[in-house]
């Protein structure tokens, strides 16, 4: 399997579902002539025409409220946030709109809305373009929320999302961008809502999303020298949560952390934890761990933000809590 | 500022339909208050009594494919959209046979196959489905428009600067339903906007085009629409109109209107958009009556079916969640 | 102590506060001749004049921004937002600037700005006007988020919330406006982040927020007939939250069962669960029951309605589970 | 649209204030730059190579106990201010001794003391805490003025339609200087806005008072600022100061600016301001290159300053959360 990076696997993703479907557009600040700010877009515009791949103005309401009206008029509209700190300014189209309309109607509307955004710490972004929100989303019936963590995984729930009658808000992390990894030669769609297992072990579950699943395998590593065999997964997409797939890992291992850059303080994993807990309660030989950003918001002094956001080490420490070590 | 062509393209028997159409909406709504205050019906409501011409004129412009979205106020456009008043009386009872099948209540009226993309409880919240719709229509070039109404303080919210604006920047099919009744609940428009008494000039911050109308004159209302829908239609770019109109009642049904003068109340009883058209028609007491009659009856059909619809299973309330 | 309603205890602290300090006034939709949409503010722009009670327009962003403004220009403003669905229009001023300008300014800056908002369900507002999104607050470093279900409380909360250097998002609800409750004659400001013990109990803790304290009551009143005996912890304030008051209760009674309105699913429940299986872990005989809304919007028949939220009968069956019966 | 009035209050000696003011932020903005492409700063930033005008004019209009909210491109207005620049270039190390103590950084840049009331990263989201500002001035009837600088970009955001209709609609003490430099990143103004050419127009969806201004020409800044804070300080509303300005360099320091042509970019350097103030005072070479000089060493001082000064403490990133 060639490797590619996130970044590509994104920009794979977009352009096979545009090549596929006419009906298929992007609309986004930048993502034009400049290919995004992160460079996500780059060539589409050349690729497809300035129809399809679409420069809007600083309208993060009107980005999504847009999207959402296409898309009941049969488009399927991919639709970005530059940042996910501005999803701040859409939520009302997000959250009352777009997570609604099916169900307000009765069944009558379907809204095929992709919301793209990215967002994460790690590089002094400061406390306005760092920020890591996809709790909020879970919490909304009607969505469907996705975080995947590698070139495959994003490429292929990105396919997946753009295809999907639901609106879908789709996170990418600033970090992951370059990170390289195997994809399949044939763009393979993998299902919203399935879990995947990232390294087997016995002694206690990790639960990590995005940049954490990669912090939890180094931690995973530093973990085994120490003799004790971790678990990792990835529930790629947070809503719908394949509950069985992390229940079913805690009672073979007993033992579970969970894992997020974003605050814990009401983040992901609080959630996680609680399912968790319910549902594997007679297996749990120790106390939930949750890892994830102290209670702050992100400092622009690099060693103010690498104090603040979580690291592999932080995960460690709290696997050797969950075996008492 | 746009001046609309006055050659009227609206003939005698037109204008009786639209007289029809306004005492449907009318008596529908009046029933609608007399039951809500008989504590029949769930939630709470609004009704558009005095700004009917709007409704009409607008909705009877537009065509098969068009679209539109709504507000809290939605009976009249709804039910001047052709949606069947049975289906509109029945989903303010929350029945199953409710155009949105007991899911949406009075201000979620939806009618995919009339084109109703949905009334909207956010202010300013359907507006940029609109132009998303019109930039569909404008990609696929559909000879199709997307319509949008809503009221004088909704021009403050950002969605609408935000629409207006993209809608103008990418000519969209677009057409802006204004409906200024100068209250935003039970604010005056000069306590909401600096330019209440004159809205078109909102259109001026996106060289839009604006037309301004008599809300209670539905012939105008009818031609302006008519105008702006083909404006559109052509692909020639969005278009702001701005109606003047009434708010004969209180902003909900049941709302004692403390903040309003009697002057003001008085000042939109005279402006009543059916007494005009009556006028206009030169219609005899008996014709009106016949009217008057045949909209009623229509009503209290629609009322018996609604009060004996069918309640929604409690746990249907997980259906409809995702697609 | 005289009776009041919720609404007037909401009233009498606003009222109070504006006798006491020419700094504080209040904004907001229809507050002023209406007296807000509720009611609450009823008479105060008679007291105090449109200067200092105002109409905004429709403008949520604007109405919190304003607030930042004038709070950051030595004001205490007390903004309302009519319906707490339409934070989601305000979020960017809350999340990204009232939030975090003391914290961006390294401590220069002060914003005492209020946000009173209400909401909830159970009279079919429909989908738009009955969310329940204090849990999104929470997440928030930053923000202080208060939650009273008494009249006491919340004019004593409220009178704290509005002298608080910090800003507050405080939330009311829809059903417990007509409420009455005994208050002291005088007015005694209650400090933010204690939770009150409603109840005492032995054999199981419900935490309650909002008006699922009220339903928790009613249900520890039937559980008793069955020999059940529950104890009913009210955070009142989400954050900073009472940790050690619940997890003090819960390790006297070994159960626990967490209420609110909000959906289930990411809700405030979860992060209290997460807390509690945490600190409590071996005090705990039964999995945590997390009782709130099932996972679908607000739907607008009454039959509907009611099957999504939460009832003492929840409340009930739940501490049925958590003692085995 | 106001005028202005044309006889300046600038004397000559002012002029050569505001050429020191200008040629500070420009050197100080190019050794950001550079130390930047060094690798020695952390995040990301954006220089106002080309508005030193604007940053200069305005602020000098400015006095004592005025305010202002800033942008993501804020080194000139802060320096402009008065903010020491060993201050700024501090904050842009993430040290202590920075204006926001390491907290902020380039997009975060605070002085309360002189009435900085922020630069802000978000698009739009200094406006309303202006108008805030504006109104608290307003209620204890104090001389004093609110002040947004915003782009042309940030005319699309709702955020700046319902800041500017709620200034109007109660006369805050408000200006709003618009820099309209025709880039939003790599998104030209008629790719962003259908009024781009004459930004003016935004002001007319408000009743509000809007003068245009070359931004090139500091002293015309600097009269129509003076002007405008005059106005909103008298009570009489806000203004819109509609400021034509050019982006020398790339959006963020790094940009390729792959969407922007060389005309386009000859065109911004034609029209640098410190070059045109420098002509108007008719310098000759050495009294330019001892300005200059004074600049260079307050800007290598200022460097100095940063580079040697305090890291924070790890946990130090808990403080600061509440007050
Ligand atoms: C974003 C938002 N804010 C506030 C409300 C509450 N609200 C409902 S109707 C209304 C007044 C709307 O006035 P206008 O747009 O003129 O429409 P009208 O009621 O006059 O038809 C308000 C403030 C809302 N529904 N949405
Ligand atoms: C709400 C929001 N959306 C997008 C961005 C990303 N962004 C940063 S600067 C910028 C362009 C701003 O253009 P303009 O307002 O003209 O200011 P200029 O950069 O030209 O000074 C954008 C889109 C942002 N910071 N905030
Ligand atoms: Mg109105
Ligand atoms: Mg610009």
């Amino acid at each position: 399997m060639p490797d590619v990076t996130y970044r590509e696997a994104v920009r794979d993703a977009l352009g096979a579902a545009m090549r596929a479907d006419e009906s298929v557009f992007i609309m986004g600040e930048d993502i034009a002539e400049m290919g995004g700010s992160m460079g996500v877009t780059q060539g589409l515009l050349d690729e497809f025409g300035p129809e399809r791949v679409r420069n809007t103005p600083i309208s993060e309401m009107a980005i999504v409220g847009t999207g959402i009206g296409a898309a009941m008029a049969g488009m399927r509209p991919v639709v970005e946030i530059m940042y996910e700190d501005f999803l701040t300014l859409s939520l009302e189209q997000i959250v009352n709109q777009a997570a609604k309309h099916r169900y307000m109607s009765g069944g009558q509307v379907t809204v095929p809305l992709t919301i793209r955004t990215q967002g994460g710490a790690g590089w002094s972004p400061g406390a306005q373009h760092a920020q890591q929100l996809e709790a909020w989303l879970v919490h909304i019936p009607g969505l469907k929320v996705v975080y995947p963590s590698t070139p495959e995984d994003v490429r292929g729930l990105l396919w997946t999302s753009i295809y999907d009658d639901n609106p879908v808000v789709f996170f990418e992390h600033r970090l992951l961008y370059p990170v390289k990894g195997p994809v399949p030669e044939e763009l393979e769609p993998i299902p919203l809502g399935k879990a995947r297992v990232v390294r087997e072990g016995t002694d206690v579950t990790v639960v990590a999303i995005g940049p954490l699943v990669h912090r939890a395998l180094e931690a995973a590593t530093k973990a085994e020298e120490e003799g004790i065999s971790v678990e990792v997964v990835d529930p790629r997409t947070l809503q719908p949560l394949d509950e069985s797939a992390l229940v079913e890992s805690v009672k073979k291992t007993n033992r579970a952390v969970v894992a997020h850059e974003a605050v814990t303080r009401m983040g992901f994993g609080a959630e996680v934890a609680a399912v968790l807990q319910y549902q594997a309660f007679d297996y749990l030989d120790a106390p939930i761990e949750r890892v994830g950003a102290k209670f702050a918001p992100l400092a622009f002094a690099p060693v103010m933000e690498q104090y603040v956001v979580p690291h592999a080490e932080d995960v460690l420490a709290a696997i050797k809590r969950t075996v008492g070590k | 500022m746009a001046k609309v062509e006055r050659e009227s393209t609206v003939d005698e028997e037109t204008l009786r339909d639209f007289l029809r159409g306004m005492l449907l909406i009318r008596r529908f709504e009046e029933k609608v208050e007399e039951r809500f205050r008989a504590g029949e019906l769930p939630g709470f409501l609004h009704v558009a009594i005095g700004q009917e011409a709007v409704a009409v004129g607008v909705c009877s412009a537009m065509e098969e494919g068009d679209v539109f979205a709504s507000t809290h106020r939605a009976h009249g456009h709804t039910l001047a959209r052709g949606t069947p008043p049975n289906a509109v009386m029945a989903e303010l009872y929350g029945k199953v046979e409710g155009c949105s099948h007991g899911y949406g209540g009075s201000m979620h009226l939806y009618d995919l196959e009339r084109g109703n993309y949905g009334a909207n409880a956010v202010i300013g919240g359907g507006l940029p489905a609109v132009v998303g719709a019109g930039l569909a229509f404008k990609l696929r070039d559909e000879p199709r428009v997307a319509v949008a109404f809503f009221g004088d303080g909704a021009t403050n919210i950002g969605t609408f600067h935000e629409s207006l604006n993209l809608a103008q920047l990418w000519k969209t099919k677009t057409v802006f339903v204004c409906e200024n009744n100068h209250w935003a609940e039970s604010t005056p428009g000069w306590q909401h906007s600096p330019v209440w008494d004159d809205m078109s000039k909102r259109a001026l911050a996106y060289d839009m085009r604006a037309v301004k109308v008599d809300g209670q004159d539905v012939e105008a209302v009818h031609e302006a629409a008519r105008e702006a829908l083909e404006h559109a239609r052509a692909g020639d770019g969005p278009v702001f109109l701005d109606v003047e109109t009434y708010r004969m009642h209180g902003h909900y049904i049941g709302d004692p209107q403390v903040y309003r003068s009697k002057d003001d109340r008085q000042e939109a009883a005279d402006h009543d958009p059916i007494s005009r058209l009556r006028e206009r028609l030169g219609l005899s007491d008996d014709e009106f009556e016949s009217f008057d009659a045949d909209a009623q009856r229509v009503v209290d059909e629609a009322l018996r079916f609604a009060q004996s619809a069918t309640d929604p299973k409690p746990e249907d309330a997980l259906e409809n969640v995702y697609a």
